[in-house]
This record gives structure tokens, C-alpha cells and sequence, in this order.
């Protein structure tokens, strides 16, 4: 190696190597980031990583090993202010969610044939299915008519979503088709 | 023809031609074979009329303001006869510079009161401002290309994130938003006819709802643990109320009691 | 801010921020990253960029702010090594495209009648083009003559790529000029 490179030198080259890859790197390909002048051999190029790693101590990332060689990586204590690069922003619910959501919660415990006949349209499952992995709905039994089919009603999940101590708190149906919306103190 | 030209051409592009420009041009035979690509990179080297002006009074080591016009004019028509020879597609603004040029040298060789009274309108003048104005944006270019930026001098940082679990944000709904809807529905089913929607205190509903989840949780609950006295006489009412709905509905069922006087025994509808 | 977060945590929280982010981020954007309960404010962020810069002292990498706002990049020292990540030699932009873009930073908002006035030749339209695949131009507007012609002027990315926080930052045409004039004298 050539006289003029220390380890530590090296490791920060290394280190700008590796921050300016967008992949893994091998020992081999990080060796041909030098010239041939510059006389750094492979067991430099080790020796530079080990260093590396080293100067990444108390640092927010830190250098991997993986299959296809070195990278440096984020660690996993930032991953819950990193992870928000990746959120992506909340869809909104469908009109049809919401309102079936409406009757499940005012005419509890209801059938999906029921809130298909005052909807005056199918129900698509996938919204019951969604419904229910939020944990907004549950069923609650099965009514004894050919089929049996299930009751759902509101969770506790779903008063606590939306502020209420009970369904008691909901406006009641009465109010909702005789008042504007504002009317009602929300 | 003046040719003081050819071999020093340009700044760029001097080696390939030294070959084929080693001779006076004047002497070129018509047969000889150019590179057609040769006074091509000659002329790419330079941005236009502007460009070459600029380099043939930088040659000399002369102040744009000084430029000795008929010298300059001599050594532009050459290029351009160069370039005409060579049958290159000759850009048109080389030749509207060659006429302004003439233009210039004419005027030059007037009487000084004929030019005095369209000073306004010196074309030397012009030429000049334009050839400053040239310079400058060719040095604020090479300033750009100075200028420290990404993919050369720097590169943007990054390390990998290893994407274990994705966080899924999930909608958000208010409370509005979920009366508007069922205000909406309602309005619906109202409007076609044969929908009677029964009103019914939405507490029952409730109730009916938590008696059916005890019963889910258990096979079968005793009635009076389905009461909550601290609620007083209306919750007792409610809750009563509700399991009569559940009955009605054939959602849930009374155990047959084993003994008179036996706790009610209150299970969810079992059908085989 | 919450007492179980110092500046210092904090600036590695933001270098991880930063070194899992594609793009300059802003203050404001630094700081959605905090979850309320965190109780990090702007000038909390502000001050832990300020522990980063210091932290990134003798690293390969330096906090760089433009006009987009924040990012670590490497610095220009590691330019000979991370530079071997291209096979080839950087894109390296023709005088013609430079000039072009050059008027139309120095003098935006500008058309292309008026770049061609100044240079003296048309203007390629593929350089036009390459300029604005780059994101480095924009139309502005048009101008209220016959033909309507497009007003070009540069974009962030433009600065956000020569490192630049605003036009301000670019040389004096003065400058320039007075610059020429000696060197044309010689």
C-alpha cells in the first residue's frame, strides 16, 4: 500500500465508496476503486472495512456484510423515524365503507343482507373483511334463518376510535333524518 | 484569399485536421479525401459567428472594443471560404456575420461625417456589445461548469434500510363524516317506498349487541348476570328489553330449566 | 422537547433520517418525522442539524443545505474514488447546452429568441429538451408578443444540484465581465 494511505484515510474513502453505492459491494469491487498507483490491496481494502466499522461505533448506521458484499445501513434503533420515508399516505375510505359502517353501528347487530336491502346494493366483502382488520366490527353471532348468516356490530376499538363512551353517545336515528348536520352538537 | 489560418484552427480540435489541413488549402486538390466529419468538429468547436470572432481577436491579444475590423473580416471570410469548400452545411448566421463584417469595413473606409449622423445606429458599435455580451455568458457558463455539483464533485449520501415491516397508515375518519353517511343511507331507503326503517332506541341496539357478545364468550350465562344493577331501573329496562328483542329475532334462547325456580339460563340460537 | 431526547441523539436520528432519504428535506419535513409525544420542535431540529454538521467533521460525508433544504453528501475530496461508480467519465455538458443554460439563469425569464440573440446561433431544440428532462429548466409563462413564445427559467432541482441555496449565489455577471476584459488584454 502505498505510503501516503493510512487505514483510517482509507476507511473514510471507503465509507464515501459505500455512501455513493446504491448496492452491496464486494471486497473485489471495492478494490477497483483504486487505481493502480495508489497500491491498495485486498487486505488493505479488509483492513479499511475493519477500521470502518469501527469509526461507525455510536453512529446512526453501520456496515453489513451481506451475500453480495458490504453496504452501510441505518440501524435498527432509527428504524421508527426511518420507516416514515416508506409510509405512504392514508387512502381514504370508500363512500360504500363508510355508510355500511353507518348501518352497522346505528342498527347493530345486523346481517349483511339486512345492510344490503336499506343500501339497496351488495355489500362488498372486502369492506366487512377491512372493517373488521381495523377492528371495527365484529360479529357478534348468527341469526336463525336458512343460512345463518353473521350479525355484526361495533367493537370497543370503534367507541375509542371516535371519542365515544358508549353507542349511547351516537345521535340517534330520529335526529339524524329530522336535523341538518350542524344542528347536532358534535 | 488570405489563409493565415488552417493548422491553428481551433483551440479543440487541431490534431485530427493537422493531416488533412498540413498543406496551404489553396493547393488542395479537388480529390482529396477530407474526413467529412473534419470541419464539422472545426466548427462544433466553436458556438457560431459570436464564437469565432471572439477567438480571431483573442488570437491577436486585443480589447473587443479595439477590434481592427478590416484584419478581422479578412480572417472570418476565410473560415467561411474554408467552410464553403468543404461544402459544409454552412450555418446561415456565419454568413449574416460576414455581411455585417463587410458592412463595418465599408463604413470605415467612409468620410467620418457620412457615419456620424447614424451613430445611433454604429453597427460597429453593436457588434461590439454583442461580442461583450457573448463573452460574458460564455464565462458565466464556464462558472456554471465550475460550480461543485452532484454526480461529480459530490455525491448524495445513503445508507440502506433494511424494510423489515412496512407501517401501513391506515384512513382517517371522523365522526361527521360517519353521521353523513348514514344520514345519506337513510335518506336513500326512505325515498324508495317499500323500506319501512324501524325506529328503535339505538340503546336496545346497543344492549342487544353486548348481550349477544357475553353469550360468545360463554356457552351459556345465567340472565341476571346480564344485568348491571349500578345502571339503575332504565339500564335494567334497556338490557330487558334487549334480550326480548334477541328472543323475538330467535337470536338467542332460554334454557330449559332443569328444576323449578332453576337461574334462567340464556345461549345463543344453536341450529344443527 | 421531551428530556429522554439530548441534541446529540437527536443528530444521529436526523443522519439516519437523511441517509435513508433520496431527496433534500426541509426543516418542516425533518420535523414530521417526530411523532407529537416526542414534543421535537423546529428549533430542536434546527440545533440537532447543527450537532450533525459537527458531528460529520472528519467524515467522509458533510450536512449541505440548498434551496430544498438538507442532505449529506460526500465531500469533494472522495471525488477521485466515488467518481469509478460511473464506467465512464461523468456527463460532461457541452459549452452550447452551458451557455444555454447559463442565459437562462443569469437572465430568466427568458426566451429562446433572446438566448439565440445573445448567442448568435439557434438553439438546438434537443438541448432545450435535455435541460428539461433534467429538471433543471421550466416554463415560467409566455411572453405577451406575437407567437406567445415560452419564458424559461431554472428550477430548484437546478440548484439543488449545483449545490446552491438561490440564484443570489451564482457569480456576478460584473464580475464576470470585468474579469474577461483584463484576461482579453492580456
Amino acid at each position: 500500500m502505498n505510503a501516503t494511505i493510512n487505514h483510517d484515510a482509507l476507511a473514510l474513502i471507503l465509507e464515501a465508496i459505500l455512501l455513493s453505492s446504491d448496492k452491496s459491494l464486494s471486497l473485489e469491487q471495492l478494490e477497483a476503486f483504486f487505481s493502480p498507483d495508489e497500491q491498495v490491496t485486498r487486505a488493505d481494502v479488509r483492513q479499511g472495512l475493519t477500521a470502518l466499522r469501527t469509526l461507525c461505533a455510536g453512529r446512526s448506521f453501520e456496515l453489513k456484510e451481506t451475500v453480495s458484499g458490504f453496504r452501510l445501513q441505518t440501524r435498527a434503533y432509527y428504524q421508527p423515524w426511518v420507516q416514515r420515508h416508506f409510509e405512504e399516505k392514508p387512502a381514504k375510505y370508500s363512500r360504500a365503507l363508510l355508510e355500511t359502517l353507518a348501518l352497522i353501528a346505528w342498527r347493530q347487530p345486523i346481517t349483511r343482507a339486512e345492510i344490503e336491502e336499506v343500501r339497496g346494493v351488495a355489500v362488498n366483502p372486502a369492506i366487512l373483511k377491512t372493517l373488521q382488520e381495523r377492528d371495527w366490527i365484529r360479529v357478534l353471532g348468527h341469526k336463525e334463518v336458512p343460512g345463518r348468516p353473521a350479525l355484526w356490530g361495533t367493537t370497543r376499538q370503534f367507541l375509542d376510535y371516535f371519542n365515544l363512551r358508549s353507542l349511547d353517545e351516537l345521535p340517534s336515528l330520529e335526529a339524524l333524518s329530522t336535523h341538518t348536520l350542524d344542528e347536532l352538537v358534535l | 484569399m488570405v489563409l493565415p489560418i488552417v493548422l491553428e484552427l481551433t483551440p479543440e480540435a487541431s490534431t485530427p485536421l493537422a493531416l488533412v489541413w498540413g498543406e496551404p488549402l489553396a493547393t488542395l486538390p479537388n480529390d482529396l479525401y477530407i474526413p467529412p466529419d473534419a470541419l464539422a468538429v472545426v466548427l462544433e468547436a466553436f458556438e457560431g459567428p459570436l464564437d469565432l470572432l471572439l477567438y480571431l481577436i483573442r488570437r491577436q491579444n486585443l480589447a473587443i472594443s479595439d477590434i481592427p475590423i478590416a484584419a478581422i473580416t479578412e480572417q472570418y471570410m476565410a473560415y467561411v471560404e474554408v467552410m464553403k469548400v468543404f461544402n459544409l452545411d454552412l450555418a446561415a448566421e456565419y454568413l449574416v456575420m460576414a455581411a455585417l463584417l463587410a458592412e463595418i469595413k465599408s463604413r470605415a473606409l467612409l468620410p467620418i461625417e457620412a457615419t456620424a449622423t447614424t451613430e445611433e445606429h454604429d453597427p460597429r458599435m453593436e457588434l461590439i456589445k454583442r461580442l461583450k455580451e457573448y463573452e460574458r455568458f460564455k464565462k458565466a457558463a464556464q462558472a456554471l461548469d465550475d460550480l461543485p455539483r452532484l454526480e461529480r464533485e459530490h455525491f448524495t449520501a445513503h445508507a440502506e434500510v433494511e424494510r423489515a415491516k412496512q407501517a401501513v397508515l391506515l384512513p382517517e375518519v371522523e365522526l361527521r363524516e360517519l353521521l353523513l353517511s348514514c344520514q345519506a343511507v337513510m335518506k336513500r331507503a326512505e325515498v324508495s317506498a317499500h323500506h319501512s326503517i324501524r325506529r328503535e332506541p339505538l340503546s336496545i341496539r346497543d344492549r342487544m349487541s353486548k348481550v349477544l357478545s357475553a353469550l360468545q364468550l360463554n356457552t351459556a350465562v345465567a340472565f341476571e348476570q346480564l344485568f348491571t344493577l349500578d345502571e339503575g331501573r332504565r339500564g335494567v329496562v334497556v338490557t330487558f328489553m334487549a334480550i326480548l328483542e334477541l328472543l323475538k329475532a330467535h337470536l338467542i334462547e332460554v334454557l330449559p330449566q332443569s328444576t323449578p325456580y332453576a337461574p334462567l339460563m340464556i345461549t345463543t340460537v344453536e341450529t344443527a
